[in-house]
């Protein structure tokens, strides 16, 4: 049914139906901020990458030889701040959320299209307040800010980072508000709850953490710029505070947090598999459910943060338990997804590399927080490199594999091109590899002991530290073929097709890229969400 | 695709009254319900963003019982319990407000949100009086600070009630901010009521910043007891 | 439409004593608050003030914000609000109050 | 430590060192298989099921009783597997969470970038620590600015180091040989040189090498000569049955359950004495006058521990559980236990507070 004809004339599409720097900046297209946010989060995500590779330089010798302990301090702690707040929590929700949740559910735009233009300034102001403490001599707190450090001896520019995220953090909150009301207001006729595609009900959850978590950090990094900006006490024991209480109140969102990162991409994952299976997902409701039990449980388990700060054994108890309680929902989807390709008719297209990545990934990233949520095993492991293999497994091998899953996935849709498939598939092969040769080892390295944040380190780590560094080139190579090839593609590569992959949501029945109104006439939704038929699948490349 | 798409009424399939149905809305009743739903999400924000401030006063309250008594006694509370007041009355007269917009008596509108204007001004008057006060009776952490009781001895426990006061303008601070906001947007919807903007089809903003200004009142009917009222007398 | 009908669209309009009543309700809970805050009950003291303080937000909450009028998701929402902010104070105090517990400092 | 470069496991050290790697093997066990079964389907279906033609696969009924029993099955499976997982760790933790009460006592002060240890004993070290094999070593620690973390991977434990607060780690070492101390918080600009070295020594050697260290009396010689200095001495009793109405004695005070004027009850352990010291007017004892000035700024978190080892010194301990058999010993802090020879080792002087 889709011929690739190239047509003749130039297509109207959001991309060109206005022009000119102003028609971008003042958009009010939900389409159009997607693309102000991917402009945005793929600098910070440079940004932050360039931190890494200088932290893995320098940990390729034992000494601290290639900068000084300040300097190393600061690089990690701008890698993980604008890692964290820069680029994960507003990676796949504003690009691919914004694109794609109006168009999924058969809406004209956003419920608030100018409070989303508004969480894009926000959000740069945010980044314009970090960038200036970087250039102004950077901060070296980690990107936990625990007091009394950050508040009392840090030499770094605490408050003006501190500000920043505070900032950024109100774009979060209202994109997260924005979807809320979207999905629940905004549905197209007939789309019941139980017709949505999965990456809405992630979106959702995702949405839920967002604003109930975010200000929770914002009032605690309030605290903090008044206790160092203005000496007004609040957690230093020189003031009388409790260093634990900010812990508490710094991971009742940080932790939530990376539920803000990872259930979006799980959303994406799901989108890819049931896609490139043919196949509805297996256990829909089951997926559906497991995300909101996740953005619920992932609330109260914080304190598994805390097992040798200080926190009471008992509550240390407590925390450990519900922990493993938040465990299952996940494990549920990655089950779930695994069946969703028996019998299936598997294509292994670039997206789905990426979305088999992220299975393997999280799984491990997964299994492995295992470790870390067992009393006994945590108080060895914790603030070892095992949490640093750990975490990145679950955000870079999770979170930053669906992004780069789903923009390959959404690529023809966002911008009507296609791109190169052997190239695609080659990075992401390479990024597999890289990536699990620069964190896996860092595993082995955690439970011989080296702690994190480690400027130097004693001579029977190097093995494994040359191992990383070596495998974190291999990935930064990775990282930048696709950004090569999808650059190329803009001007070279083929008109995109509406529905190149044979996907069965509702984004797309409509033109790549679509009209700045998304739909010439509003869907109406009269069965459940992927239904495959034979006509829709096509042959791409 | 910047502007809003305006149907005029009486075009041909577009439901009267319509006016500020914006383009990627289907009528006015979604419009309204995505905003009021808008509005609560945004409260559900305010409410954990005051909580980690709550938290933080009870961790304290329970390590310092005693410091909080002592220090809760230098504040006012004849004017905590006035402002208190003021600030109730200016809930009721915007719950009016609302009330006469949902009515369509324009006049009444201009009337109510005026009224809770001055309320509102007032309240950040005695407030910032209470401030000053504080600042005068060296009660500002940070700042030649120095606890002392109305006879001028020390407060009990006067190495831990720097935290009270902490909390004291972190909290009163944060809502007072609040207030001066509200007084902000009030100006603004007055300058629209006195244009005639509302009436019984459309009056989306009035009501929603009754709720943003009724959530400011609960947050203050909290901090009343906690700062001023609990376990005062105890110290005496 | 998904879920949002017509129904949504029709506005109730709160008879004004209801707000005048409220509105008396407050203020003499107000005065009792601070009456009661100038006796010692000792460990009660928190929980009265509080109490009366969580009654007075109530019914704000409910006839002045309209929530006793509101739709589900509405109250949905007012209800996650409460969970929440609980799940953060009690959790955390949670912690605070069996820190002793043990009889071993940091334990 | 240091001598082979290539190391895949820590050494193990300790007595926890055993049930943390077997706990590690159980985890690394239940991942592995999990992960491999994992990675087989994935790779098994996506070459099995690849897609032939332009079929499309008929959707499965996932509402059926097997898709039911399926979910049903990889819940319930790995919940069980990991409840396992948290009895095991916890019960770990409860065991290092609990020092034997006849634990040899060291204290340890963490400052930018530094660890202080002080024995018992008298003698004081910089980033090294000299314990005996064998014994149960109990650390308490707090911190003079930032937080830190003492973390000695050979033994598998860590405990964060608290300003303004005391924490407690304990652990047996069970080999000689020497160990990292790591600090494993990150503290600032010279996090990463803030480590230091366990010598984990023969009873005879440890003996040998306490005799060589200490000129200065033991802790509680210097807490009491600190105790004096500061005049605590003038108003605080320290016999057995003397009271004066205005401070409370403090003989065989420590371990007690002390009764606070507002009527709370609070155990007098190392936190109460330092709380009591610096900020006397947080817990004022029952049938007592708020009278005592703070004592901030006057002592430091070192002589603060000496304080409190003197204070424990004074009289039996009440408060401690299993000490009722041993009482006798317990007087002058910690005793060796069934070793002989150590009993007459020097620098363990007599009970100071019997003097």
């Amino acid at each position: 049914m889709i011929t690739a004809t190239p047509t003749v004339q130039v297509k109207k599409s959001y991309f060109n139906q206005k022009q000119g720097l102003a028609s971008w900046l003042l958009t009010l297209d939900h389409k159009r901020i997607a693309i102000l946010y991917l402009l945005g989060v793929t600098f910070f995500f440079a940004l932050g990458g360039i931190f890494a590779a200088l932290i893995r330089l320098e940990l390729a010798t034992p000494a601290g030889d290639l900068v000084e302990s300040n300097t190393y301090n600061k690089f990690f702690t701008m890698h993980g701040i604008i890692m964290v707040f820069l680029f994960l929590i507003p990676s796949i929700p504003a690009v691919m959320g914004n694109f794609c949740i109006p168009l999924m559910i058969g809406a004209k735009d956003v419920a608030f299209p100018r409070l989303n233009l508004m969480s894009w300034y926000i959000y740069m102001i945010g980044g314009c307040f970090v960038i200036t403490a970087l250039l102004m001599g950077g901060v070296d707190t980690g990107w936990t800010f625990y007091t009394p450090f950050s508040s009392s001896y840090s030499n770094g520019y605490v408050v003006a980072t501190g500000l920043g995220i505070f900032i950024a953090g109100f774009s979060s909150i209202l994109t997260g508000l924005n979807f809320i009301v979207t999905i629940h207001r905004m549905r197209a006729p007939g789309l019941t709850w139980f017709r949505l595609p999965l990456f809405i009900w992630a979106h959702y959850a995702t949405s839920m953490i967002q604003i109930l978590g975010t200000p929770v950090i914002a009032v605690t990094l309030f605290l903090l710029v008044l206790e160092r900006g203005l000496h007004i006490g609040f957690f230093d024991p020189a003031y009388g505070g409790d260093p634990v209480l900010f812990q508490h109140m710094f991971w009742f969102y940080s932790h939530p947090a990376v539920y803000i990162m990872i259930l979006p991409s799980m959303g994406v994952v799901t989108e890819i598999i049931t896609t490139f299976s043919s196949k509805k997902p297996f256990g829909y409701t089951f997926i559906a459910f497991s995300s909101v039990a996740i953005a619920v449980f992932g609330f109260i388990v914080w304190g598994h943060h805390l097992f040798v700060s200080g926190q009471s054994a008992y509550a240390g108890m407590v925390f450990s338990v519900l922990s493993y309680i938040v465990a299952i929902p996940s494990a549920i989807k990655v089950f779930n997804w695994t069946s969703t390709m028996y019998k299936g008719a598997v294509r292994l297209t670039t997206p789905m590399l990426y979305a088999l990545g992220f299975i393997g990934l999280f799984t491990i990233g997964g299994l492995t927080g295992l470790f870390l949520a067992s009393l006994g095993m945590d108080v060895h492991l914790t603030d070892t490199y095992f949490v640093i293999a750990h975490f990145h497994y679950v955000m870079v091998g999770g979170a930053i594999m669906g992004f780069l899953g789903g923009i390959h996935y959404w690529w023809p849709k966002i911008f009507g091109k296609m791109y190169n498939e052997n190239w695609s598939k080659i990075s992401a092969i390479i990024i597999f590899i890289g990536f699990n040769l620069t964190f896996f080892p860092q595993f082995i390295l955690g439970y011989m002991g080296m702690p994190r944040r480690y400027h130097a380190y004693p001579q029977e780590f190097q093995v494994w530290n040359v191992l990383s560094s070596a495998g974190a080139s291999i990935l930064g190579i990775g990282y930048l073929i696709p950004f090569c090839y999808l650059l190329w593609s803009l001007k070279y590569g083929p008109d995109a097709p509406p529905n190149p992959w044979g996907a069965a949501t509702l984004e797309w029945t409509t033109q790549s890229p679509p009209l700045a109104e998304n739909f010439e006439v509003t869907p109406v939704v009269t069965q459940e969400a992927y239904t495959y038929t034979t006509e829709e699948v096509v042959h791409v490349g | 695709m910047d502007s809003p798409t305006v149907i005029a009424p009486g075009e041909a399939g577009a439901p009267p009254h319509h006016g500020h149905v914006e383009h990627h809305f289907e009528d006015a009743s979604q419009q309204k319900d995505a905003a009021t739903v808008g509005m609560w999400c945004f409260l559900v924000t305010e409410v954990m963003f005051f909580g980690g401030l709550f938290l933080a006063y009870f961790a304290y309250r329970q390590a310092y019982p005693a410091a909080f008594a002592s220090a809760s006694n230098n504040t006012n509370l004849i004017i905590g319990a006035a402002n208190t007041t003021v600030l109730i009355c200016s809930s009721l007269t915007m719950a009016l407000a609302v009330h006469f917009a949902a009515l369509g008596k324009r006049q009444l509108i201009v009337l109510f949100l005026a009224l809770t204007l001055l309320l509102g001004a007032t309240f950040l008057g005695v407030k910032a009086y209470e401030y000053h006060d504080k600042w005068v009776r060296h009660e500002v952490p940070g700042y030649h600070f120095d606890c002392r009781t109305e006879e001028g001895a020390p407060c009990t426990d006067a190495a831990h009630t720097p935290l009270f006061f902490s909390l004291y303008f972190g909290m009163t601070g944060l809502h007072a901010t609040h207030m001066i906001v509200g007084v902000g947007i009030i100006l603004f919807l007055i300058a629209k009521a006195r244009k005639g903007a509302y009436g019984p089809e459309w009056y989306t903003p009035v009501e929603l910043f009754g709720l943003y200004w009724h959530f400011v009142d609960i947050v203050w009917i909290f901090l009343f007891p906690l700062l001023y009222l609990i376990d005062r007398s105890a110290a005496k | 439409m998904a879920d949002h009908g017509s129904k949504t669209a029709e506005h109730h309009v709160v008879p004004k004593r209801v707000y005048f009543l409220v509105f008396f309700t407050l203020i003499v809970l107000t005065w009792v608050t601070t009456y009661v805050a100038t006796l010692d009950l000792g460990r009660w003291n928190i929980f009265v003030a509080l109490a009366i303080a969580i009654f007075k937000a109530s019914i704000v909450a409910l006839f002045f914000m309209h929530v006793f009028y509101s739709t589900r998701l509405t109250k949905m929402i007012v209800v996650a609000a409460i969970f929440w902010l609980i799940l953060l104070l009690f959790i955390t105090m949670a912690d605070l109050w069996t820190r002793g517990w043990m009889g071993v400092p940091g334990r | 430590m240091g001598e082979k470069s290539f190391q895949i496991f820590p050494e193990a050290a300790s007595t926890i060192a055993g049930h943390v790697d077997a706990l590690y093997a159980y985890l690394v066990l239940v991942s592995a298989f999990f992960s491999l079964l994992i990675a087989f389907c994935v790779v098994y279906f996506a070459v099995k099921y690849r897609r032939r033609g332009d079929e499309i696969p008929r959707p499965m009924d996932e509402h059926s009783i097997g898709g039911m029993i399926l979910e049903i099955v990889w819940s319930v499976i790995p919940l069980g597997l990991s409840l396992v997982m948290f009895a095991w760790g916890a019960s770990i933790f409860f065991t290092e969470s609990r020092p034997p009460a006849d634990s040899m006592e060291i204290y340890v002060t963490g400052k930018q970038w530094m660890w202080k240890i002080q024995h018992n004993e008298g003698a004081r070290e910089i980033n090294e620590l000299h314990v005996p094999v064998n014994r149960d070593i109990r650390l308490t620690l707090t911190s003079e600015d930032v937080i830190h973390d003492f973390y000695v991977p050979a033994f598998r434990t860590k405990t964060d180091v608290l300003p303004g607060r005391y924490t407690t780690e304990w652990f047996r070492p069970t080999k000689v040989g020497a160990y990292h101390i790591f600090c494993a918080e990150y503290c600032g600009t010279k996090h990463s040189g803030m480590i230091g070295t366990v010598y984990v020594m023969n009873e005879a050697d440890y003996n040998a090498w306490l005799a060589a260290g200490s000129g200065e009396g033991s802790m509680a010689e210097q807490g009491q000569a600190l105790f004096n200095q500061l005049g605590c001495g003038t108003c605080h009793p320290s016999e057995i049955n003397k009271l004066n109405g205005r401070c409370p004695n403090l003989f065989g005070l420590f371990g007690t359950t002390v009764e606070l004027n507002d009527g709370s009850k609070v155990k007098a352990d190392e936190s109460y004495i330092r709380e009591s010291v610096l900020y006397p007017q947080s817990k004022i004892v029952a049938g007592y006058d708020n009278i005592m000035p703070t004592f901030k700024g006057l002592v430091t978190e070192d002589g603060l521990l000496k304080v409190v080892e003197y204070i424990k010194s004074l009289g039996p301990r009440n408060g401690m559980p299993s000490s009722a058999t041993s009482a006798p010993a317990q007087t002058s802090g910690p005793q060796p236990p069934a070793a002989p020879t150590a009993n007459s080792r020097a620098g363990n002087p007599a009970t100071p507070g019997n003097r």
